[in-house]
């Protein structure tokens, strides 16, 4: 009984501020749409058609979902070793950048069997290096992750606009030459009627991704150890777990996901890096990994949902700002935050009530634990 | 002096008091009487719901149900504020104090001096330098708390109460960090404010504390009130007896055989080498030696008890020897495998096993199945090329669960689901279950209830009798008695005494516990 | 086929989408630019326009898709960034005409001009040319032997205002020095007024007496920083008089709205023609700004050598470089 | 002179960072992590042109411009607060919702996706140089703002009972604090401080341009921690990063190396400092605790 209880608990706590989130949303939504002078309902309706009312939206939709797939992913797998990565933007762009590098290099005619693969490879090294510097600042002098990753979305960029600025560019344009090997085909290519949408076979690369790190946080040993440091460093140290090193492979591990975002436009979509073609996306990630609740398939549900708000601003520009949906993400962000403590909270107290004759006794709470010492090595959650 | 239960003078008065966390019912219809100026004990076991009581009379928490009155008022649901201001102050179970701030801030801390709008620093240090000295509660006013010895902590929290002119003094077990001096001090203090009109309640788990200075008690259990005594008409028996609902043998157990087992003071017990410690010295969070130069042995089919007030070195020594505290100098050897430098899971490997004093700092990942908890520190035996092998975590997990007997039964629930005692077994089904040559016991059976402790003794014991060496550290000198072949004591930071069982005695062992004695022969252990 | 594709205009009237670069309606600049040729255009012969302001990167080009897939006669893209989304879609579109202000156009191996698709019209202007005679008016009126410039992000394509800024500068003053410098290495350069005014005091305080920004907003605190000094500022792509009356010594105009126009016309006229449309000194497509509020500025000796230096460079006794 | 010049500008640039970092130093203090720096600023930055728009006053700007950092760090505190959100993720998001909402307004209220028109503000029409930075009352405030907070911190009860808050919660709770009315009086104060840099910058601007503070709130967050959490040290960091982008602007000319490393220096100088490279930087205990 016990058994089923918790269960729905845990889907309760899962599903709820979503749901919250989606009100408020349409809600607020409503009232800046009104505010514009402009009826809701139609407003909606051309949100709705120009993303999932055709085969071009749904391309559309699915191009933006894959890569805040990636950066959410990026963030929640990071989040699931108790580390919060803000860098998802900078490492983002490096890894489209390392793409376009390993495609700038290989010789032109390089069959897309190898050339491909070194490309993402190239992706995902450059994106984990550049996760990598504030594992290791974390691992070996406890610099926070936060600050670093940070301030590591200024540096890489600035980096990289140099080397594009300065060395690489086309004349009078912001993006490299176009890659001589590598590229990855759109899907509209062989499904005509994706024609136009920028979707591409990234998508299948990235859902692979996400596949493959579900199976590594729920079936490997060292996603059984990630995620332990995540919940409780302490035992999992306890338990053998090196937590500097698990940390370090997390960040990394991170990085390179969300580098592996940069293949969608560098390969996929426009065959060459340009400066400032990750847009957010890396800060959205955050929001996308929050609302999937970190887990892999509830990334890939959040990526679609932002991706679409995302293309629908555009969809609805004829008739409302699309600034409306920068509000509306923030909002989403704010809403989920917000409920989800609320919800564990009374979740968990109607699961108690609904258990008969409960009994009293429960783990100490930790809070007291902690509090017992009085200082030591306390840190910010995340 | 002793006012009559229930009679005008109950200055306390908290009647079916009901508290919910979440799904936990920690008060469940429990009540209190208190009369003026008498020192009152709230006892009964871990997790009884005393604190919870505590939090509610102090404003720290809103019951759910019931009635608080103090002084006649009825004051259900008052504020911290509300309660300071009334008179009632409490001195928490655990450190409530700011450890950047200094000794005078924090005891001024919510109700500060002020001089023309700002914070008059200086007046509080005299304000507080002179209560201390009325008191006689020395502290250094001036000094940062961070720095502070743990008996000064405490007697700052003291400090705190007295300042706010508390009237009603409410003592979570103020003891169970102190050295018996200390302890004495404490009682001084007390008394002197008892018999200046104050109202005490004292929460402890000390029986022969509770016979000593208090003249009424309170006994707790699950949530409720169960039984109410005067002190001068019960024994420390009768205490237990309520507490536990049923008849306990507070004389200290010796399993058959087990007296004299331990072959003298030698390096060599029975078997072979279990653990051998040389020369240890271990830094600790606040102070540079926490474990200083310890050397002794734990033979095989031996288990050594460590006895010893908590904060003497006994963490640090467990968690250098397990590897989860870097070592300043020494060695450390399991068998022959020397392990000093090693990791926790090559010190695994080497054949150690470790039952964490605190589970949920070290021993269960809460969120975790009771099944994934139970291989925690072995999942590298339970995955193949890297890859979890799910059906060995299942047997393996229902093999633990039947045999030490973990309800529910269902694995895949996770840990936090469970009761305290249940998770402990979880703990100790863990370690016990594995290959292991040496065991380092800290607190096995904090927080179980008394059947549990029975059987995790036994398990113990046969573990001992099957030729394994055990580390035992126990707060409770009662079971260091009942378990242990060997018995040291450390006293900051050293073995200050290491005899067989046959010597060691209460009475025996309290010198060198509070640091009155020194051992003869430091080295021998 | 993107959302409302549906409906085919009826009637002879043009239908024309535009899709502006970051920044957007009131920037004060190229995007207004754009907005203002085709507000002309609305009211002249009654074109009907759509504006679409698209976000990140991927927006441009579904906004742009978006337009044609709708059936618009004319579908614009306002910025250099465009060029590649154009080229492309105008491949996917042989029926729509399209337009690229700023449009890149590329060079291939040999050094040959590569072509826009045939339904691409190019609109190109030479800033260099207009920031040239801006260069030479600044050196001329300056009073000092120093003259300052402000970019935006330090990328090429500001580097070409500033290399025919500074070209002017020395074709009528050879010892003066050019103090450039730029707001930033990211986008953010191109919105950081509280920048652009500490470069420009710092400019000021060095010396300098006039500066011409390259920096979109970030322009708008030059000009504040010409208020406070007294000095002067000279703006760039829109005529910038307002921003601080009586200290924008005049505007390096480039005339988007004309363009915009001009093509908008062509294509209701059915005169559509893909190709490169330069917009230089000749064309009147850049210019500088000179009229009753800045008459008083500057000298009819100025006036007239600029006047001279504007008819060297239309034919083609001056060649002014596009790069540093 | 050329030193004189040179201390101008520094203090002109570091202004909106000591509104800022005073802000954070608050926030943080208090146990509340201050991502959302950024967002204050631009918000002040906005409800600043907006209130001198419609008034023609400066000083209403000034009042309107802390309101909406005001009312920003009320949404913060509200989620962090009452609902415990993760203080982080709230203050990544209320970044991302001003820029949005700013931009949203400035298209409603004038049409335009990147300006306001003119408004009044201080840095006058008619004074010179360096006057302009003595006439603007907003530089006396910015720098007088430091020593302030850390007389606040330091010196007054409200200030012991932030420290308190933000080390350990349970203490001051036992000791009758109310510690959630610290710690929203301490956040709301972050908003109106970090609201001020905003409105600074724009009321010297006379403007406001969409994303205007282009990362000024970070720099200032990098000072708090650069200064280790202690307001005159963190005074001092705005000062230095100030200096660096000074000396920056004055050397560019020469173009020694290219601007986009000079642009790092701040970053990186934060980096080292976590790292502990400068001393052990030891944030309040109970930073960014108020999830449970
Ligand atoms: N803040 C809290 N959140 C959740 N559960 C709590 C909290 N405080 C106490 N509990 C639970 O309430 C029950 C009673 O706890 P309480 O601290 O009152 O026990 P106690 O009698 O003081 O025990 P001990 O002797 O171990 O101190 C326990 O199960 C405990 O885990
Ligand atoms: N928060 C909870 N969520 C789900 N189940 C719970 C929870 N708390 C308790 N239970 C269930 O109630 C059972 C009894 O818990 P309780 O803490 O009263 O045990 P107990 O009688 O104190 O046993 P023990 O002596 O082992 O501590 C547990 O085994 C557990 O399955
Ligand atoms: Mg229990
Ligand atoms: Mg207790």
């Amino acid at each position: 009984m016990s058994d089923t209880t918790a269960r729905r608990a845990a889907l309760e706590e899962a599903l709820l501020p979503p749901i919250v989130a989606l009100a408020v949303v349409l809600v607020i939504g409503d009232l800046l749409i009104l505010a514009y002078g402009e009826a809701p309902g139609a407003v909606w309706r051309l949100m709705l058609e120009g993303t999932w009312g055709n085969a071009y939206g749904i391309g559309q939709v699915l191009y933006k979902a894959t890569t805040l797939a990636c950066t959410g992913l990026a963030v929640a797998v990071a989040l699931r070793a108790g580390l919060f990565n803000i860098g998802a933007e900078g490492q983002l762009a490096a890894g489209g950048f390392g793409a376009a590098i390993a495609g700038l290099a290989l010789p032109a005619g390089t069959p897309s069997i190898i050339a491909t693969p070194v490309c993402i490879a190239a992706a995902l090294l450059f994106g984990g290096m550049v996760a990598a510097v504030p594992g290791v600042l974390r691992a070996k002098f406890g610099a926070h992750e936060v600050i670093v990753t940070i301030m590591m979305n200024f540096i890489v960029l600035a980096l990289l606009n140099y080397v594009i600025a300065a060395h690489l560019h086309v004349p009078e344009t912001l993006h490299t030459p176009s890659v001589h090997a590598g590229t990855i085909e759109r899907i509209g290519s062989v499904i005509p009627a994706f024609h136009g949408s920028a979707v591409n076979w990234s998508v299948v690369v990235v859902g692979t991704a996400v596949s493959a790190v579900a199976w590594y946080l729920f079936r490997t040993r060292a996603g059984f150890e990630l995620r332990a440091v995540g919940l409780q460093p302490g035992v999992a140290e306890y338990g053998g777990v090196n937590v500097s090193r698990t940390w370090m492979r997390a960040l990394a591990l991170s990085g390179a996901i969300a580098g592996l975002g940069g293949v969608n436009f560098v390969l996929g979509y426009k065959g060459y890096y340009e400066d400032g073609f990750a847009g957010g996306a890396g800060f959205l990630g955050i929001a996308v990994a929050l609302v999937g609740r970190n887990h892999p398939l509830g990334v890939v549900i959040a990526a679609l949902f932002f991706a679409t708000l995302s293309q629908g601003g555009l969809a609805i520009n004829a008739m409302v700002p699309k600034q409306i949906v920068e509000v509306l993400q923030g909002i989403v962000i704010l809403a989920v935050a917000a409920s989800v403590p609320e919800v564990r909270r009374l979740v968990r107290k109607a699961a108690g009530a609904r258990r008969s004759g409960m009994p009293t006794s429960m783990p100490t709470a930790t809070e007291e634990l902690r509090a017992a010492r009085m200082s030591g090595d306390q840190r910010p959650s995340a | 002096m002793t006012a009559s239960v229930g009679g005008p003078t109950a200055v306390v008065r908290m009647n079916g008091i009901q508290k919910y966390f979440g799904a936990v019912h920690a008060n469940r219809g429990a009540e209190i009487e208190v009369g003026a100026g008498e020192i009152h004990a709230l006892v009964g076991e871990n997790g009884a719901g005393k604190s919870t009581l505590m939090k509610i009379l102090s404003g720290m928490q809103a019951p759910d149900g019931g009635g608080v009155e103090v002084g006649g008022r009825d004051v259900t649901g008052w504020t911290t504020a509300q309660a300071i201001a009334a008179g009632v102050g409490m001195v928490h179970q655990h450190f409530m104090l700011v450890p950047t701030l200094t000794v005078a801030e924090n005891v001024v801390l919510g109700r500060e001096p002020v001089s023309v709008a700002t914070f008059d620093r200086d007046r509080a240090i005299r304000e507080v330098e002179e209560l201390s000295k009325q008191s006689g509660l020395i502290v250094p006013a001036n000094r940062l708390v961070a720095d502070l010895s743990v008996g000064e902590a405490q007697r700052v929290e003291i400090l705190k109460t007295l300042y706010r002119g508390a009237r009603i003094l409410l003592l979570d077990e103020p003891t169970a960090v102190l050295s018996p001096p200390e302890v004495t001090e404490l009682w001084a203090v007390l008394r002197r404010v008892r018999d200046t009109g104050t109202t005490i309640i004292l929460i402890t788990h000390k029986l022969d504390e509770v016979m000593a200075v208090t003249e009424r008690i309170t006994v707790m259990r699950q949530g409720a009130t169960v039984a109410r005594m005067a002190t001068r008409a019960t024994t420390p028996e009768g205490i237990a007896k309520a507490m536990v609902g049923r008849d306990v043998d507070l004389s200290v157990q010796t399993s058959a055989g087990s007296v004299g087992r331990g072959k003298g003071l030698g390096d060599e017990g029975g078997g072979g080498t279990g653990l051998t410690v040389r020369n240890l010295t271990v830094r600790g969070a606040r102070v540079e030696k926490a474990v200083n130069d310890v050397s002794f042995t734990v033979s095989a089919g031996e288990i050594l008890g460590i006895a010893g007030v908590e904060g003497n070195g006994q963490t640090e020594l467990l968690e250098a020897i397990s590897g989860l505290r870097g070592v300043t100098s020494g060695s450390i050897r399991i068998g022959d495998r020397e392990i000093t430098h090693a990791s926790v899971r090559e010190r695994g490997d080497a054949g150690l096993s470790h039952i964490p004093e605190d589970r949920h700092q070290r021993g269960l990942i809460l969120e975790y199945s009771v099944a994934d908890n139970l291989i925690l520190g072995q999942q590298h035996r339970f995955s193949r090329s890297g890859v979890m092998d799910r059906a060995a975590v299942a047997t393996n997990a229902a093999k633990q669960v039947a045999a030490f007997d973990v309800r529910p039964t269902d694995a895949s629930l996770a840990v936090r689901t469970l009761s305290g005692g249940n998770q402990q077994k979880v703990v100790i089904a863990r370690e016990l279950s594995r290959d292991f040559i040496v065991l380092l016991a800290a607190q096995p059976t904090r927080g179980v209830d008394v059947g549990a402790i029975e059987f995790i003794h036994d398990t113990l014991r046969k573990a001992r009798d099957a030729g394994k060496a055990i580390l035992l550290v126990s707060a409770e000198l009662r079971e260091v008695l009942s378990l242990a072949d060997r018995v040291a004591v450390m006293y900051g930071g050293r073995f200050v005494a290491v005899m067989s069982r046959a010597d060691a005695s209460e009475d025996a062992l309290g010198p060198y516990m509070t640091g009155a004695r020194k051992a003869e022969t430091e080295s021998a252990a | 086929r993107p959302a409302g594709a549906a409906v085919a205009p009826v009637g002879d009237a043009v239908d024309v989408g535009i899709v502006f670069d970051l920044g957007g309606r009131g920037d004060k600049s190229f995007n207004d630019g754009a907005y203002i040729g085709a507000e002309r255009a609305a009211k002249a012969f009654g074109a009907r326009v759509r504006f679409v302001e698209p976000g990140e990167g991927s927006d441009r080009e579904a906004g742009l898709r978006m337009l044609a897939a709708e059936g618009m006669d004319l579908v614009i893209g306002v910025g250099f960034i465009f060029t590649d989304d154009l080229t492309q879609l105008a491949k996917e579109y042989p029926n729509v005409s399209f337009a690229g202000v700023d449009f890149a156009v590329s060079v291939d191996k040999d050094g040959k001009v590569v072509l826009p698709p045939l339904n691409v019209a190019a609109l190109k202007f030479r800033e260099e040319q207009g920031s040239f005679l801006v260069g030479a008016l600044a050196a001329l009126v300056g009073g000092s032997k120093k003259v300052g410039f402000v970019g935006g992000m330090d990328t090429p394509l500001i580097h070409k205002f500033e290399a025919g800024y500074k070209a002017g500068v020395k074709a009528v003053c050879a010892d003066c020095e050019v103090i450039a410098q730029y707001a930033g290495v990211t986008p953010e350069a191109f919105r950081n007024p509280g920048r652009g005014k500490e470069l420009a005091l710092s400019q000021y305080q060095q010396g300098v007496n006039v500066i011409y920004h390259a920096s979109g907003s970030t322009g708008l605190g030059v000009f504040e920083a010409a208020r406070t000094m007294k000095k002067m500022g000279i703006g760039v792509d829109a005529d910038q008089y307002n921003e601080a009356p009586g200290f924008v010594l005049s505007s390096m105009v480039k005339r988007v709205d004309n363009a915009v126009f001009d093509v908008i016309s062509r294509v209701k006229e059915k005169k559509f023609s893909g190709g490169i449309y330069d917009f230089g000194l000749a064309e009147d497509g850049v210019g500088y700004v000179y009229d009753e509020h800045n008459k008083a500025l500057i000298p009819d000796a100025v006036r007239a050598r600029l006047e001279a230096l504007k008819a060297d460079i239309v034919a083609g006794k001056i060649t002014v470089p596009s790069s540093r | 002179m050329t030193l004189l010049l040179f201390l101008a500008q520094t203090i002109r640039i570091a202004i909106p960072y000591l509104f800022a970092a005073a802000g954070g130093a608050l926030a943080e203090r208090a146990g509340i992590v201050a991502l959302s720096l950024e967002g204050y600023m631009l918000g002040g930055a906005f409800g600043a042109v907006i209130g001198a728009y419609y008034t023609g006053s400066a000083w209403i700007g000034v009042v309107t411009g802390v309101w909406w950092g005001i009312m920003l760090a009320a949404i913060h505190a509200v989620c962090t607060l009452r609902f415990k959100a993760d203080q982080i993720v709230t203050g990544v998001a209320i970044n991302l919702f001003t820029v949005g909402i700013t931009r949203f307004l400035l298209q409603l209220a004038f049409d335009s996706s990147s300006n306001s028109p003119r408004v009044a503000g201080f840095g006058g029409d008619n004074i010179g140089g360096a006057l302009a930075l003595v006439s603007n009352p907003l530089v006396w405030l910015g720098l007088a703002t430091m020593p302030a907070l850390a007389f606040v911190v330091y010196r007054t009860t409200f200030g012991l009972r932030v420290r308190a808050v933000g080390e350990h919660p349970l203490a001051a709770a036992s000791l009758g604090v109310p510690v959630n009315r610290v710690r929203w009086v301490a956040v709301l104060g972050s908003g109106a401080l970090a609201a001020l840099g905003g409105t600074y910058l724009a009321l010297d601007q006379h403007q406001f341009t969409d994303s205007m503070t282009a990362g000024r709130g970070f720099i200032a967050l990098a000072a708090v921690i650069f200064g280790r959490w202690d307001p005159v040290r963190a005074g001092l960091a705005c000062l230095l990063f100030a200096g660096a982008e000074t000396l920056q602007i004055r050397l560019q000319a020469a173009q020694l190396i290219p601007s986009q490393f000079v642009a790092m220096i701040p970053y990186v100088l934060t980096i080292v400092a976590v790292a502990g490279v400068v001393g052990r930087s030891v944030p309040p205990a109970a930073l960014g605790r108020t999830t449970d």
